[in-house]
């Protein structure tokens, strides 16, 4: 445990790191385009623990902003446009599908060369 | 002396050009011969009367013209003088022009292209009496190119035949040829004494190897203009054209501007008296060489025009010698006896309907009685079997070169000793020769021409020329007999009028001496003894081979000698060779580069090439855009872990 | 009086443009009317510019018909123009071909004419530009607008190979112009002023000499493509041939001199020691261009491409004598740029007329013309001479000066030789141009003069005869132009052949 | 003590249902077990004194965003031939390896030494927001900030869902 | 703490933009089916479209009545555009404020900027109003999408919080995706849409945990701050976490401005969506990106430009990838629209050089002068190339393919004033006078000349030697070919995009022939990078 407390904020960072790289992982390895949405989620996540851990354990005695929940108020803007771009992201699916009934974004290469 | 009426001697044969070549096609014959005859007698009488002029108080008139173009220090103007060499070339010119344009009149009658002619005809005039009466080089230049532009248009003026079209063109190209030497001639001189004006250069001092050099160069623009070794081929081939152009383009005036050419710069050859030698020897080799290609030839015009050569080749030995005033001479004379040849052939041949060949003539005297006897005076004088012009004219020149002291430097080493005496002595030799062989030729063509039986066909009816033609020939036939009097050993004359008339005391002072000086006083019996026995025999050969046996002296000769005979009558080959050495190779040259270079190594491999090459790459990049959404975030995801590399690992 | 004395150039450069914009106003299709206008704004333009020459006064380090306004301040240039002698001529010379180009086309050109006349009047106005620009920004803004219409004209009514001529003429002129505008950037960031002010830069002082080197070589490239100078000239015969007649006219008569303008106007008296010290180089490139060219005349089988690569020929005297750095060889090359913008525009002048009656430039099928057409043989060979440069015409005057100022240049290396390699050239001219003579008008008549082949038109006459004109004039009375020339040319001269020996002022540290 | 357990327990259960959202084939499991890496997560921020964001991302992810995704998961019912065989390209492992190299630079270069001791320290405490500053993390002190210290951003992101809700209505939109 | 609600006037553009999309989408509640008689007869494109429609997308029913007149919100759309580029000009000059305790400012740069992205809006609107009437596509949503995305970029330009410009960067581009998808015509657009969004959201993600990284650095996420911080050098773990942040930050940039090798959504994406779309996106989004761009890196970090770790010889690495590339692939191209993508990435390349030579803390004026009049001239003239390819692209947009080059033959004999326009606006491209084109390639190049860039300039004027290839193709292919044997000539609504392709046309000749004008008003942005 004296590891954990030696190293305290390296572990949140470094674990929104790894989920980061997963997210991004699942961007650019799954086929089906809902995946590949959510995957994306998971990055915008480990954003948000990065700010979070960061506005905890600064590494600056003061912030300029006056209050490191500044950070705080970025995770919340965050996690509004990741709303956002769910929504937008469906939509587009969606329409995708409705144009070649599948989902699969291997199959989408009408578009090249 | 100043004067300012100089510029109208080539200004006006210039305007009558003009007329007739612009407006020539639709004026009445009788104002095209008007104009152009008018044009050239009146440029003749003013140089009779500026000829009369010149005297002790004025040694020469000048007149600067115009200043054509001037940048830096160059400075040409269009500037004329008039000394007695000049003046006498100003009168034979327009003399002996004048007498052909008159003498055309009657042989161009049925061309439709006569105003074509005459112009072309008055445009030589003006060039020609620019070239004489230039006072710079470039001025001279002028004329120079002119003629050379009048022949080629002349040679080619039927130019619907390809073979006299081509003629014309290698006249042009082969005395480009030598206009390359003479522009360089020019450079040098200016380089070295800084001007172009003749006076000024003859009277600077110029080292011996600027000399030289600029000598050599100019020279080979003579040999180019004057048909000499190695460039006398175009001569025999611009017999192409009309008789009368022959007559007085290729036969009296323009080709022998060379000669008039070195000696107008007398002073800078024999300031090169190597130079001097390398003339003589040229001049005496064309002489023989020309000599003993015409004893071959059957077409009669060929047969003068090799004479022309060979008798170019004397009037180079004259000045090549130093003999300046000698090599004019003949020059002259040669003018009179020579025009009177050709027109009398020209009469020849438009009485027999445009046959040229000698073995379908003979017996003509019946039938062309004037032109007959003009044609066996000319004869005379050429040949000199009779002391008539060109006797005197020949023999003082190949007198000189048997005394000449011109190639001083050449035979006096430092310490005194001797060497190469044999020079003089062998040109003599040689000369004499050629002598004989001219008499050789020129008889059997005369005897083939008119003594015997005629050998032409029977459709052909042989008829003397009308008057308009043969007043010409006997007008010339009478100066080459008066010519003489140019030529008269200063012994005979001295103290009596004629002595003024005599060309050498004439010219006394125009020319510069040769280094050597000139030679000491010799008696010119000797030589005229041996000149005429070589001229006599000469004549008894071709007495006892055609007059005789006629066409059989030929067969006679052949069997003899078939070969060298058979080399003779195909000019030696030289064409051929020419052809095989420098024309055919050019050409290929010209097409390997084309192809090699041009098309393959500049086009091929970098203007089109590359191009090509990156149309190519980009085609090959293109692949990878394959549409794949996850390819291009890998790809995206390599850049940002490029950019990390070199911000986190690399920095 | 004074305004129009201080507006006239600007005037006389942009009245074709004025031209331009009444024809794209017309409705298409009125094609008789589109070439009158374009004939009647050329022939003004002329007019006008006659003007030019007479009120021109020559004055050392000054220019005729200066004016000077702001342009873009914000951007650091200025429409600056003005007359030196040497831009007078080519001025003249571009204003005196233009009314002879639109009348050569008359009957030629049926579709898209007013495309077509449009495209002559821009070019028109950009060459003139090009010319009295006296600002680097202003002079390559023109310099690169020549491009499109005269692209145009290739491309749009060539022949066969249109597209491919044009397109290489384009990529390969522009690419030699591209590193000369950063050049100019250079000297605007170094040369102390932040001007683009051709007078400024040169009152600047010059830069150092390696500098000097890479800026020469990019101005030089760009001039090199245009003359064009050995081995970048294989735009040029694909360019002349494929181009109608009055493409070929306006590249061969004023385009080509736009490089040895540039090289005598910027890319010498700008960086002088450099100009120096390539000037050996260059004039090896123009004796080359001198033989080589004529060689590949003797090698073409195409009427066009012979002349075309004449030009290569011509060229290479006009540059070996600026190369030579004398008085007499550099007047005798701006000459030289004149006679060729008429002797060749001429030639191909009249091998657009026989083009126009035979349909073909296959000199296998000329011969015998003259028995057809004795005007055109006549025409044609006067033309011919001047080619050739036999005294008497502009032809001679030119080549002899540059010759014999480079034989006695001082200042060039290996001048002799090079002059003496030069002169062949006379000869070489007279076999090529002697033998495209013989082949298209003489001998026996064949096919290509078959089919009634028609003689000189009136309205051809009223094209050819002002050039033969200008043939004779400038062969006997040269000298007005070369004392118009002096005052640049021994400019130049001095600035470039002593630069040497006065070392150079740096002014270049001036940064603000 | 705690905390570390916690946090422990909280991570390993995040990365193990955030490795179930990628590998999971059929996207219903993907959704549900991101909702599950979303509990994990919140866990984490309560420990990180972020109280707010918690129940936050509880509300707006776990709830809104999610459903979202099952209901359109629901909507377009794929098959399972439908969903296809995952396959695995070059490009695939290149983007991958690329990933993973990148946050692992990041971790070694960046973030392991950004705290030598773990966190910044004041003499001989270590700076801990959650305990220097009062109410950290909750409602009130985290208002604060969004409505006077990022009004800008705040308004923004009202703009922000407006042009979303538009946006997805015209692209589900049947055919324009 | 507070804030002064005068700070709303630094962002009246975005505001005005916004109204305007506002009042759009209310008015479509008004709207009502008119009967199909009132409506004039339907020009063909749309049936054809409905008979090439693939299977699977619910064809509409023949008998419903027709679509309410929606004609004028184009005009509306415009309308509002120029309202706010009018308000963008007129406060041009004014001092630079700090608007929202430092979140945005409203300085010369951002205005030019706005400036040019309204101008882009309008003519886009204008182009898109007979294009999507000639496909019966209009709804109220597409120009309320594009004054919505216009407002993103406007504060785009102005942000200088990372939050912010995190938060603007989604506007635009949901806006964005949005219109790419707009029209639904075969399966491009929707895929076009679905690459973009999938690809454009990874890199905005990578941007936001570069940010996040700024803000653990700094404990701001305020350029200001982040500057002060590098200056003051802060612990030494800031600094190598500034580094790591300022590579994220610059990715997602990269990503947005299409700088090689973040390129590759460009081709596909420019090619499937509708050309007015495209358009406004290579104007409008190239424009807001390069100057978020240019804000993060020299306000922000401009003063880690210099040196190994700098951005400066980054930035100059992307330039020439970026030329390269985008010059090199758009060669092959036989589709005008996709070769005008490559070209796109091409001139990115170009404005790059310029980042490149503005790279420093406080840059040279004439550097920031030449990437605005570079990112105006591109503007202008990239609508109206999309513009004319929008008005070919009509009769093939529902048939569900590309153009291609053969289409284009003899267009000068069937429209010749759409050919002058195309010629123009490919010279324009590259970059010959008198064009805008080429004062714009003059101040970047000069620029990069004066920062010492002169190999890059050499390499980029090469590659623009490449470019005039593909360029001139085009312009052979309109004047120099004859027309293609049943080349219809193009019907239906040609005035109103003939109209703003006029606009463009008379602009880019304006900027080539009279430079001045447009220089000098960038000269008060041009030093909004002072100190």
């Amino acid at each position: 445990m004296d590891f954990f407390h030696a190293h305290q904020a390296q572990h949140y960072l470094v674990l929104a790191a790894m989920l980061f790289a997963l997210g991004a992982a699942g961007v650019v390895l799954r086929r089906n385009a809902i995946i590949v949405l959510m995957s994306i989620e998971v990055m915008l996540n480990a954003v948000n623990l990065t700010f979070l851990a960061f506005s905890r354990f600064p590494l600056v005695p003061n912030s300029p902003m006056g209050s490191f929940l500044s950070g705080h108020a970025a995770v919340f803007f965050v996690i509004a446009t990741a709303a956002a771009e769910a929504s937008v992201g469906l939509a587009i699916i969606i329409a995708v599908f409705r144009s070649r009934t599948s989902v699969n974004v291997d199959e989408f290469d009408t578009l090249k060369l | 002396m100043e004067v300012t009426w100089l510029h109208l001697v080539p200004l006006l044969p210039l305007i009558g050009a003009a007329i007739c070549g612009l407006v020539g096609k639709w004026l009445p014959k009788g104002w095209v011969y008007a104009v152009a005859l008018a044009s050239v007698l009146l440029s003749f009488l003013i140089g009779l009367r500026a000829f009369i002029g010149l005297g002790e108080q004025a040694p020469l008139f000048h007149e600067l013209w115009f200043n054509w173009f001037s940048a830096g220090s160059l400075r040409v103007d269009m500037a004329f003088s008039f000394d007695r060499l000049s003046g006498a070339l100003t009168l034979v010119v327009t003399g002996v022009g004048f007498l052909i344009h008159v003498y055309s009149v009657g042989y161009m009658e049925e061309d439709p292209g006569y105003w074509r002619y005459f112009s072309y005809l008055n445009l030589f005039i003006a060039a020609m009496m620019t070239l004489v009466l230039g006072d710079n080089l470039v001025a001279m230049f002028v004329g120079w190119e002119g003629v050379g532009l009048c022949s080629y248009l002349l040679i080619g003026f039927w130019f619907t035949d390809e073979e006299k079209a081509y003629a014309g063109r290698k006249a042009f190209i082969v005395n480009r040829i030598g206009d390359f030497g003479f522009l360089i001639g020019i450079f040098i001189l200016f380089n070295q004494v800084g001007t172009v004006g003749i006076a000024q250069i003859n009277s600077a001092v110029l080292p011996l190897g600027v000399a030289s050099i600029a000598a050599l160069c100019l020279f080979i623009g003579a040999t180019g203009k004057s048909a000499q070794l190695p460039l006398y081929i175009w001569l025999p081939d611009a017999m192409a054209g009309p008789t009368p152009v022959s007559a007085l383009i290729h036969a009296a005036t323009m080709v022998t501007a060379g000669v008039y050419m070195v000696a107008r710069l007398s002073h800078l050859y024999v300031s090169a008296p190597g130079v001097m030698a390398v003339v003589a020897v040229v001049g005496v080799l064309t002489a023989l060489w020309s000599a003993l290609i015409a004893t071959s030839q059957n077409d009669i015009k060929k047969v003068l025009a090799y004479s022309t050569v060979s008798q170019l080749g004397f009037m180079f030995i004259g000045v090549g010698v130093g003999a300046f005033f000698a090599g004019t001479m003949h020059l002259v004379t040669h003018a009179f006896f020579k025009a009177c040849l050709f027109l009398g052939s020209g009469a020849v041949i438009h009485g027999l309907h445009g046959e040229q060949d000698i073995q379908r003539m003979g017996g003509l005297r019946k039938y062309l009685p004037s032109t007959r006897t003009t044609f066996l005076v000319a004869t005379i004088a050429i040949t000199g079997i009779l002391p008539i012009s060109g006797f005197f004219s020949k023999d003082e020149i190949l007198g000189q070169a048997l005394h000449t002291r011109a190639f001083s430097f050449l035979t006096l080493t430092p310490d005194g000793s001797t060497r190469l005496t044999w020079l003089g002595p062998l040109i003599y030799a040689v000369g004499s020769f050629s002598a004989f062989l001219t008499s050789f030729y020129m008889w059997r063509c005369y005897f083939l021409t008119f003594s015997g039986e005629y050998r032409g066909p029977e459709s052909v009816h042989p008829h003397e020329s009308p008057s308009v033609m043969t007043l010409p020939l006997w007008i010339l036939a009478a100066l080459s007999v008066i010519g003489l009097v140019l030529g008269l050993p200063q012994a005979w004359v001295h103290g009596t009028g004629l002595q003024h008339w005599t060309w050498e005391h004439f010219t006394d002072g125009v020319f510069s001496r040769p280094r050597g000086g000139a030679p000491e006083e010799f008696s010119p019996y000797l030589g005229y003894g041996i000149a005429l026995i070589v001229g006599w025999a000469g004549w008894a050969c071709s007495y006892a081979l055609y007059f005789k046996r006629g066409l059989a002296g030929d067969e006679l000769l052949t069997a003899r000698i078939h070969v060298l005979r058979g080399a003779l009558a195909n000019k030696l080959y030289v064409d051929e060779l020419y052809d095989f050495l420098v024309v055919r190779p050019f050409w290929a040259l010209a097409r390997g580069l084309f192809r090699l270079v041009d098309a393959t190594l500049i086009d091929g491999l970098f203007v089109n090439g590359i191009p090509t090459l990156i149309a190519w790459v980009g085609a090959m990049a293109r692949r990878f855009q394959n549409g794949d959404v996850q390819r291009y975030l890998a790809v995206t995801a390599l850049g940002v872990a490029a950019l990390l590399y070199v911000f986190l690992v690399r920095g | 009086m004074a305004y129009i004395e201080s507006h006239l150039l600007t005037l006389v450069t942009f009245l074709p443009v004025l031209g331009a914009i009444l024809i794209a106003l017309l409705p298409r299709g009125e094609g008789g009317q589109h070439k009158g206008i374009a004939f009647l704004f050329s022939l003004l333009t002329f007019l006008l510019s006659i003007a030019l020459w007479t009120g021109f006064r020559a004055a050392p380090g000054r220019y005729s018909f200066e004016q000077k306004t702001e342009w873009a301040p914000a951007l650091g240039f200025s429409y600056h123009v003005g007359l030196d002698g040497v831009a007078l001529l080519l001025f003249l010379l571009t204003t005196f071909l233009g009314p002879i180009v639109v009348l050569s086309s008359w009957k030629f050109i049926q579709e898209r004419v007013n495309v077509y006349c449009i495209a002559l009047l821009l070019l028109e106005t950009a060459i003139l530009g090009t010319l009295a620009s006296l600002d680097l920004v202003l002079f390559y803004v023109f310099w690169e607008a020549m491009l499109i219409p005269m692209y145009l004209l290739i491309g749009m009514w060539g022949s066969d190979r249109r597209i491919y001529a044009a397109v290489k003429f384009f990529l390969f002129t522009f690419i030699g112009s591209v590193l000369m505008l950063l050049a100019i950037f250079w000297l605007w960031s170094n040369s102390g002023r932040k001007s683009f002010d051709y007078a400024e830069l040169l009152n600047a002082g010059v830069v150092d000499v390696s500098t000097q080197r890479w800026l020469f070589l990019a101005f030089a490239l760009a001039f090199a493509i245009k003359v064009p100078i050995w081995p970048l000239h294989t735009w040029l015969p694909d360019a002349h041939t494929e181009a109608p007649a009055a493409g070929s006219i306006i590249l061969a008569g004023v385009m080509l001199k736009m490089g040895t303008f540039g090289f005598i106007r910027y890319a010498m008296p700008l960086f002088p020691q450099a100009a120096l010290a390539f000037a050996p180089a260059i004039a090896v490139l123009g004796v080359i261009g001198i033989v080589y060219g004529s060689l590949m005349c003797m090698a073409q089988t195409d009427l066009k491409r012979l002349i075309a690569y004449s030009s290569v020929a011509h060229l290479g005297f006009v540059m070996l004598g600026l190369s030579a750095l004398t008085p007499e060889a550099v007047s005798g090359a701006v000459l030289q740029m004149v006679n060729h913008g008429i002797s060749t525009g001429a030639l191909f002048l009249m091998v657009g007329y026989l083009y126009e009656r035979t349909h073909t430039r296959d000199l296998a099928a000329y011969g015998g013309l003259a028995t057809v057409a004795p005007a055109i043989a006549a025409t044609f060979l006067v033309i011919t001479l001047s080619s050739i440069g036999l005294p008497g015409t502009n032809g001679f005057v030119g080549e002899f000066l540059v010759l014999i100022g480079t034989f006695t240049s001082r200042v060039l290396a290996g001048a002799v030789p090079l002059a003496v390699i030069g002169a062949t050239g006379v000869i070489l001219g007279a076999v090529y141009m002697l033998w495209l003579y013989q082949r298209v008008f003489f001998g026996p008549p064949r096919k290509a003069a078959g089919h009634g082949l028609q003689d000189l038109t009136v309205r051809e006459w009223f094209t050819v005869a002002p050039l033969l004109l200008a043939i004779v004039v400038l062969g006997i009375a040269p000298q007005p132009l070369l004392s118009a020339i002096k005052e640049p040319v021994d400019a130049v001269v001095q600035r470039v052949s002593r630069a040497d020996r006065a070392p150079p002022v740096r002014k270049a540290e001036a940064q603000p | 003590m705690a905390e570390a357990i916690l946090f422990y327990l909280f991570a390993i259960g995040a990365l193990a249902a955030g490795t179930q959202v990628i590998f999971r084939r059929n996207p219903i499991y993907g959704a549900l077990s991101l909702v599950g890496a979303l509990f994990f997560l919140s866990g984490i921020y309560v420990l990180l004194a972020a109280h707010l964001i918690a129940i936050l991302q509880i509300i707006v992810y776990a709830g809104a965003v999610m459903v979202l995704f099952v209901f359109v998961i629901m909507l377009l019912n794929l098959k399972e031939e439908e969903l296809g065989e995952q396959r695995i390209t070059v490009w695939k492992g290149v983007g991958l390896a690329a990933v993973v190299a990148s946050f692992g630079v990041i971790a070694w270069r960046a973030l392991g030494p950004a705290f030598p001791q773990g966190a910044l320290m004041q003499g001989d405490r270590r700076v801990d927001n959650a305990l220097l500053v009062a109410g950290f993390g909750g409602v009130k002190t985290v208002g604060r900030i969004l409505y006077l210290a990022s009004i800008l951003p705040f308004e923004v992101t009202s703009l922000l869902l407006l042009v979303a809700v538009v946006a997805a209505v015209v692209v589900a939109k049947g055919r324009i | 703490m507070n804030y002064d609600p005068n700070d709303l006037y630094g962002v009246l553009p975005a505001l005005i933009l916004s109204a305007g999309a506002l009042l759009l989408l209310t008015s479509e509640v008004f709207l009502r089916n008119v009967k199909p008689a009132v409506l004039g007869p339907a020009p063909g494109p749309a049936e054809e479209a409905q008979r090439q429609l693939p299977p699977g997308s619910d064809a509409k029913p023949q008998a419903a009545p027709a679509p309410p007149d929606r004609r004028y919100q184009a005009w509306v759309a415009a309308a509002f555009a120029a309202a706010a580029l009018w308000t963008a000009l007129s406060r041009l000059g004014d001092p630079a404020v700090s608007l929202f305790s430092g979140a945005a400012v409203s300085d010369g740069f951002a205005r030019v900027v706005a400036a040019v992205v309204c101008a882009a809006l309008l003519f886009s609107c204008i182009v898109a109003f007979s294009y999507l009437e000639s496909l019966r596509a209009t709804r109220g949503e597409f120009y309320a999408l594009a004054l919505f995305s216009a407002a993103g970029m406007c504060l785009l330009a102005q942000a200088t919080d990372l939050i912010v410009i995190f938060i603007s960067l989604e506007v635009m581009s949901l806006a964005v995706y949005a219109l790419c998808a707009y029209l639904r015509r075969g399966k491009r657009p929707a895929e076009a849409a679905f690459k973009y969004f999938i690809l454009g959201s990874f890199a905005s993600a990578i941007f936001l945990y570069g940010a996040a990284l700024a803000f653990g650095a700094t404990g701001s996420t305020r350029l200001a701050d982040v500057a002060a911080a590098l200056r003051s050098g802060g612990p030494s773990g800031a600094s190598t976490l500034l580094y790591a942040a300022v590579a994220l930050l610059a990715s997602g940039f990269a990503f947005k401005v299409a700088a090689v090798p973040f390129h590759m959504w460009v081709p596909d994406v420019y090619d499937g969506a509708p050309a007015p779309v495209t358009g406004f996106m290579a104007a409008g989004v190239k424009a807001a990106a390069f100057a978020t761009l240019v804000r993060i890196l020299v306000s922000g970090f401009g003063d880690a430009s210099a040196g190994p770790r700098g951005w400066r010889a980054l930035v100059i690495w992307l330039a020439l990838l970026t030329m390269l590339f985008g010059n090199l692939l758009a060669i092959p191209q036989r589709s005008v629209k996709r070769m005008l993508a490559y070209s796109a990435i091409a001139h990115a390349g170009y404005l790059l050089v310029a980042v490149a030579s503005m790279a420093s803390a406080s840059p040279r004026p004439d550097a920031t002068q030449g990437l605005l009049f570079y990112l105006a001239s591109y503007a202008v003239t990239v609508i109206g190339a999309f513009g004319v390819v929008a008005i070919i692209e009509r009769r093939l947009a529902m048939s569900g393919v590309g153009d291609d080059l053969s289409s284009w033959a003899g267009l000068s004999d069937r429209h010749p004033g759409l050919a002058a326009a195309m010629s123009l606006f490919m010279v324009s491209l590259a970059g010959i006078p008198p064009t805008a084109g080429f004062m714009a390639k003059l101040t970047v190049f000069r620029a990069a000349i004066e920062a010492g860039l002169a190999p890059v300039a050499i390499f980029g004027v090469l590659t623009s030697v490449a470019g005039l290839y593909y360029y001139l193709r085009v312009v052979v292919y309109v004047y120099m070919y004859p027309s293609a044997k049943g080349e219809p000539v193009l019907g239906g609504r040609l005035l109103s995009a003939g109209l703003a392709i006029a606009g463009c046309a008379l602009i880019v000749l304006w900027m080539g022939i009279q430079p001045g004008t447009f220089a000098s008003l960038t000269q008060s942005a041009a030093n909004a990078f002072g100190r």
